[in-house]
């Protein structure tokens, strides 16, 4: 009796299952529905690729109409779930590379030829990002990978890519080394270590500082690595080394790390951190009373941070690879159309997972075919592309030449920072 | 006539938790070959000897020497290796197993040979342990049960297994605690006549019950332990007759 | 051997192999009484061992993994002499608590290159291997089942007073599987390194071990067979969870596990759960007549 | 000294956490994994009725009814099934997984995965003068709060007729019933107690990091976990204690260690306590059957 109640709990949740698996599907195809054309059976892609790059080829030009449809697939591998403030990043980055497929699709730049992207969930696990980039390979026989959130899931699936001879552009780590793995992989947010390390002195320079204290988050490589470029950057300065503290990407309760900042007595605080841990941090230091001027990480100025902890984060200056006040390339539109299309507030990783669709669809319009070698070519010749991140190409190490931006809160708002700028705590 | 050698001895055993004497200075033996009953009053420390005797517990005071030896420091399963096999009051079977696995269980240190011992010389050990079980639950009348699940059976059969089992390990001294404990009247002879066929075979056999007319009729000698202390020791008329162990049993309002 | 499966089969295969090794190494463990959740801090040792000395000492795979097996086994029996002196849910959450230091200590560390973990490990196992080596451990599991150290296993879990004295030697038995149990994660731990290429602390956080536990307890525990189809079970069924989408994956995963729990409260090879589906079926006729 | 406030205000907030957790050993012998996310649905609810303008007593009020409704709900279906079914404690481990996958699961999609702010208005802001010292007034009122909890719940479990009944029913469910008390009732109560404290917890959690989000009480399960094992299984004072030592114990190790291995040395205390002590602080040492 009992179990046959049972039975029929499971059955009704298998249709609960169908109902969310096809509004699921829906969703993420949607991009695909506004051009019939990809409706069309994909299974014979592989063939359809190649007559098309032939006739591509001849035409070399990308405002050339091909004489017939082509799909063109596209893996996207990305952490989409785990802990929010993993997440959200991998949600993030997809719902703006599907913004970016719309624009590309309404924009017509590719003519007859269409993009599919294929979601891949890595789920923050280095195992599920082998498997899942050998299935977007060996089963959707993809022609490109745009994708990547975390840095190990990349290391480990990467070179699976590479390996393929697909050209890869990852679009969320940020960590250094990631282009060496293989000639065809190329990268959009620029290796933020450097970044830091390179704007670091000159901001406490500015703020008359000698000596600092260090918080940063313990577990994750990201912050590590930021947190030790811009630390040896800093002592190369001859800013002297307070105190480090850290915490791991759980905590909620920092004070006993601000306190011990506190009591070192350093001129300014280095916080590398996640956007997900700024309001607690920044709070609890309000809290106790600790009010030395902070170094933040990209992320501070996030609207939800403000909102949580805006009044807390007076005067906090950061370096960002990404900003919204950047009026340069293609930002204002893409910050707008964040805010218009996907009813958020736009930020480093829609940038990111905006500017890879759009790199990858310009190298595909010059390449004229899906042809790896020849979007690879196409990659490294890309000059002033136009994106999120403003105006940049790749250089020999297919590294983009973002060069950042600084920014300072002040009364719940980012502003870009100067040595100039003047701030009232 | 010779003095008995003693298989068991305890001198001035006592036994403490926190503030309370448990066993306190108890010197006693089991000679080889006999059925010695223990007796007492509810929470008399019976079991506390037992668990003693069978090294669950340490003594705080005193010796207990098995075949001559010290036990101080011999883990349980020392001292089963040695050659004492006990029973549970409240029976201690393997649930959700077979009778024949428990008894078979039993035979533990029957079987020598290694992990990577197959094929023929595995397949003869095994068959040669599972046949001496099998006799071992015919002897104690169980044939009928032997695939049956233990969890499923009486309290009376169950007490039985655990008889079984327990002679599996092939001992030379047998601790039954309370083995007729909640079964009917025949079942309780038949225990008695088992007690007296293992005599026979040269067992030794120390017997804690409560059913005064079994102990009578099985034991060679019996002691009688109250308040943690052996008030007499003797064989059962004499035992019977001794003003103390009336007091004793009267003076509690044992129930029995 | 294996090449003509295509390499995205063949690595759910390896994963799943490897998955198998670790849940043997708890159901092993599991199967003498103790539950010990301190198979991901041995998984990390083995990885961590193999990955090192290979990479840093440029020893060969083979050694680097066997490397891995003896120090997961003598840490094991080394932590084994003070942890197995707890008992029951204390072992398992202190076996739990040896794990978190042994994990947190690897990520905090400078030899082992941190939360970078280590990347470039050269991947030279094969499925070959792991199906030889599960085939082996799986062998020898089935041989224990049959003998009379299985039973013995089984005395000292269900009852291990009693079997103590029936003459098991309890503590030398849960000696020997701590010490079976650690060598056998720390080999997982060594071949997963060497088929994944990157290894990194946070792969061996509790999330591991609570799928590891829900493998073994869905299997049930009574035999090596019901861990393994349930191992095999659950990986079929995360590769096809995907229509569910991301957002809905868990709430499946989740529930699977509750109703399974209903169903067969002690697993699905239990013979609780078994003797119940036979009645069930055997009923069957009888209505029908 | 105010790093020692510091390590009890964590402490505190660990202690609610690990008295969930207990009761429910203590009275069911189920160790709840559930017992993180019943803490996020909670501080969930109390987010719902602070947005909705409720004051804040009321939002808390509001969070802690939630988490008790879902506790018991968990409790009278699921958990009340498998003890119908005499399963072993592994199959509640498995099953309250199961449940936590669920529940995550549930969050996550209503909040889209983001992480939502927690309105700070309303509970107390800024430092306090003590002792020479400046207190963050949030953390006193946590650690107040947290020490009248546990007062109430000790009074109530000693002096309460249900609070006896939860007593005698952990002690024996048969005898109890003898004694005329229903155990079904008790698991209930048990559960709605549980249920409030974690939501208590999971507010202070939430407002000192002025955040939300469906994986704020990741971590917290293994401390929780951490804390009854140190104070001991079932006990409602080694909960307390067990919880301000972990505190006190990440804080020093902070201050004295490092950042960085604060956890570690958290977790050697607690294998040490283990060795001397194998039931844990306060913990009943484990009857043997004979």
């Amino acid at each position: 009796m009992i179990a046959r109640r049972v039975v029929g709990a499971l059955a009704a949740l298998m249709l609960v299952t169908t109902a969310c698996g096809s509004d699921d599907d829906s969703s993420s195809s949607s991009a695909d529905d506004e051009n019939p054309a990809a409706s069309e059976p994909v299974e014979e892609s592989a063939e359809a690729d190649d007559t098309a790059s032939t006739a591509d080829g001849a035409s070399a030009d990308s405002d050339a109409e091909p004489s017939e449809a082509t799909v063109v697939r596209v893996g996207v591998p990305l952490d989409l779930s785990g802990p929010a403030a993993i997440s959200n990043i991998g949600l993030s980055e997809l719902s703006a590379m599907e913004l970016a497929l719309e624009e590309v699709t309404a924009s017509g730049m590719l003519g007859e030829t269409t993009i599919e992207m294929i979601p891949i969930d890595t789920k923050g696990d280095k195992q599920e990002a082998v498997a899942g980039v050998l299935k977007l390979i060996e089963q959707d026989d993809v022609d490109a990978i745009v994708g990547f959130t975390l840095t190990p899931s990349f290391l480990a699936a990467g070179p699976q890519a590479v390996e393929a001879g697909l050209p890869v552009i990852a679009v969320g780590v940020a960590a250094p080394g990631i282009t060496e793995v293989g000639d065809n992989v190329f990268r959009i947010i620029p290796q933020v270590s450097s970044l830091y390390a390179a704007n670091d002195a000159m901001i406490a320079e500015t703020l008359g500082a000698t000596s600092a204290a260090y918080l940063y988050t313990s577990d994750s490589e990201t912050t590590v690595g930021i947190h030790e470029a811009r630390l040896a950057a800093l002592e190369d300065a001859g800013i002297e080394t307070k105190s480090v503290q850290s915490n791991t990407t759980a905590d909620t309760d920092f004070r006993a790390q601000l306190t011990e900042i506190q009591n070192s007595g350093a001129d300014i605080m280095v916080i590398s951190g996640f956007p997900g841990q700024f309001a607690g941090q920044f709070l609890q230091a309000e809290e106790i009373g600790l009010d030395i001027p902070v170094l933040s990480t990209d992320g501070s100025g996030r609207n939800e941070v403000l909102d949580q902890a805006g009044s807390a984060m007076q005067c906090v200056i950061y370096t960002a690879s990404w900003a919204a006040q950047n009026e340069t390339g293609r930002n204002p539109h893409f910050v707008e159309a964040v805010q218009t299309e996907l009813d958020d507030e736009a930020d480093l990783y829609y940038a990111a997972g905006y500017d890879g669709m759009w790199m990858f669809s310009t190298a595909l319009a010059d390449a004229g075919s899906a042809d790896p070698d020849a979007i690879v070519e196409a990659l490294n010749n890309i000059t002033d592309f136009e994106g999120a991140f403003g105006v940049y190409e790749y250089d020999d190490n297919r590294e983009p030449d973002i060069s950042g931006i600084n920014l300072q809160i002040q009364d719940n708002e980012v502003i870009p920072w100067t040595p100039d700028t003047q701030c009232e705590r | 006539m010779t003095v008995p050698t003693e298989l068991l001895q305890c001198e001035g055993v006592g036994r403490r938790f926190g503030s309370v004497t448990a066993v306190d200075d108890v010197t006693l033996g089991v000679r080889s070959g006999e059925v010695l009953g223990l007796i007492g009053p509810n929470g008399a420390g019976k079991t506390t000897l037992v668990n003693l005797m069978s090294a669950y517990l340490s003594p705080t005071s005193g010796e207990i020497k098995f075949a001559g030896e010290s036990i101080a420091g011999c883990k349980p399963h020392e001292l089963a290796r040695r050659g004492i096999a006990r029973t549970y009051q409240n029976v201690c079977l393997f649930e959700q197993s077979t009778v024949l696995d428990n008894v078979l269980t039993g035979r533990h240190l029957g079987f020598q040979g290694g992990l990577w011992q197959l094929g023929r010389k595995r397949h003869r050990e095994e068959a040669r342990e599972r046949q001496l079980a099998v006799e071992l639950i015919e002897l104690l009348g169980l044939a009928e049960h032997m695939n049956e699940d233990v969890s499923a059976m009486s309290y009376g059969l169950r007490r039985r297994v655990e008889i079984a089992r327990a002679l599996a390990i092939e001992p030379q001294l047998l601790l039954l605690d309370e083995p007729t404990a909640g079964m009917t009247r025949t079942e309780s002879d038949e225990v008695g006549r088992l007690i007296g066929e293992l005599r026979a075979g040269g067992m030794t056999v120390l017997l804690i019950d409560h059913n005064v007319r079994l102990v009578s009729e099985t034991c060679d000698r019996v002691a009688v332990l109250d308040w943690g202390r052996v008030i007499a020791i003797d064989e059962p008329a004499e035992v019977w007759a001794d003003e103390r162990v009336r007091e004793a049993y009267l003076g509690t309002g044992e129930s029995g | 051997m294996f090449e003509w499966i295509p390499a995205y089969q063949r690595f759910l295969l390896d994963v799943t192999l490897i998955d198998i090794i670790l849940v043997i190494s708890l159901l092993i463990l599991f199967q003498c009484g103790l539950f010990s959740m301190a198979t991901a801090g041995f998984a990390a040792i083995g990885g961590y061992t193999s990955a090192l000395l290979v990479t840093d000492a440029d020893w060969p795979v083979p050694l680097g993994i066997l490397a891995a097996v003896f120090v997961g086994a003598t840490l094991a029996v080394s932590f084994g002499l003070p942890v197995l002196r707890l008992r029951g849910i204390y072992l398992a959450l202190g076996s739990l608590a040896l794990a978190q230091v042994i994990v947190i200590g690897i990520a905090n560390v400078g030899f082992t290159n941190g939360v970078f973990g280590i990347s470039g490990i050269p991947t030279e196992v094969t499925t070959g291997w792991l199906v030889a080596i599960v085939a082996v451990i799986l062998l020898v599991m089935e041989l224990i089942h049959r003998s009379h150290f299985g039973r013995a296993m089984k005395a000292i879990r269900l009852d291990e007073h009693t079997a103590a004295g029936l003459g098991i030697n309890v503590f030398a038995y849960r000696m020997a599987t701590f010490g079976i149990g650690g060598a056998m994660a720390a080999m997982a731990g060594a071949l997963e390194a060497h088929r994944t290429a990157v290894i990194s602390p946070d792969q061996y956080d509790f999330g591991l071990l609570v799928v590891l536990l829900t493998y073994m307890f869905v299997g049930g525990v009574e035999h090596w067979l019901g861990p393994v189809l349930a191992t095999i079970g659950f990986r079929i069924l995360n590769e096809n969870l995907e229509f569910a989408g991301t957002d809905w994956e868990n709430f499946y995963y989740g529930s699977i596990l509750v109703v399974v729990m209903l169903l067969a409260p002690d697993g699905l090879t239990s013979r609780r759960f078994t003797q119940r589906l036979a009645r069930i079926f055997r009923r069957r006729p009888d209505l029908a007549t | 000294m105010q790093q020692t406030i510091n390590g009890l205000a964590s402490g505190s907030i660990y202690a609610l956490l690990g008295l969930g957790v207990t009761l429910i050993w203590g009275v069911l012998h189920v160790l709840t994994f559930t017992h993180a996310q019943v803490l996020t649905w909670g501080a969930f609810g109390s987010l719902i009725a602070i947005n909705r303008g409720y004051p804040v007593p009321v939002a808390i009020l509001v969070g802690m009814a939630v988490a008790a409704g879902l506790s018991v709900l968990i409790d009278s279906t699921v958990l009340e099934m498998l003890r119908r079914r005499g399963a072993s404690e592994y199959a509640f481990v498995v099953a309250t997984i199961g449940l936590a996958f669920m529940l995550e699961s549930i969050l996550r999609n209503r909040t889209r995965a983001r992480v939502e702010p927690y309105s700070r208005d309303g509970f107390p802001r800024g430092p306090i003068e003590l002792l020479g010292q400046n207190v963050p007034k949030l953390q006193l009122a946590v650690l107040a709060t947290s020490l009248i909890a546990m007062a109430g719940l000790a009074i109530w479990l000693n002096h309460t007729r249900a609070g006896r009944g939860m007593k005698a029913v952990a002690y024996s469910p048969e005898t109890a019933t003898l004694l005329g008390i229903n155990p079904r009732f008790i698991y209930a109560v048990a559960y709605t107690v549980s249920g409030m404290l974690a939501a208590l917890a999971g507010v202070f959690v939430a407002v000192s990091t002025a955040s939300v989000s469906y994986s704020s009480g990741d971590r917290l399960l293994l401390t929780a976990f951490a804390v009854i094992i140190l104070g001991g299984m079932g006990s409602v004072p080694g909960a307390v204690v067990g919880g301000l030592i972990l505190g006190v114990i990440e804080v020093y190790a902070t201050v004295h260690v490092s950042s960085k291995f604060s956890e570690v040395v958290a977790y050697l205390v607690i294998l040490v306590v283990l060795l001397v002590r194998p039931s844990g602080l306060f913990g009943a040492k484990e009857a043997t059957r004979v």
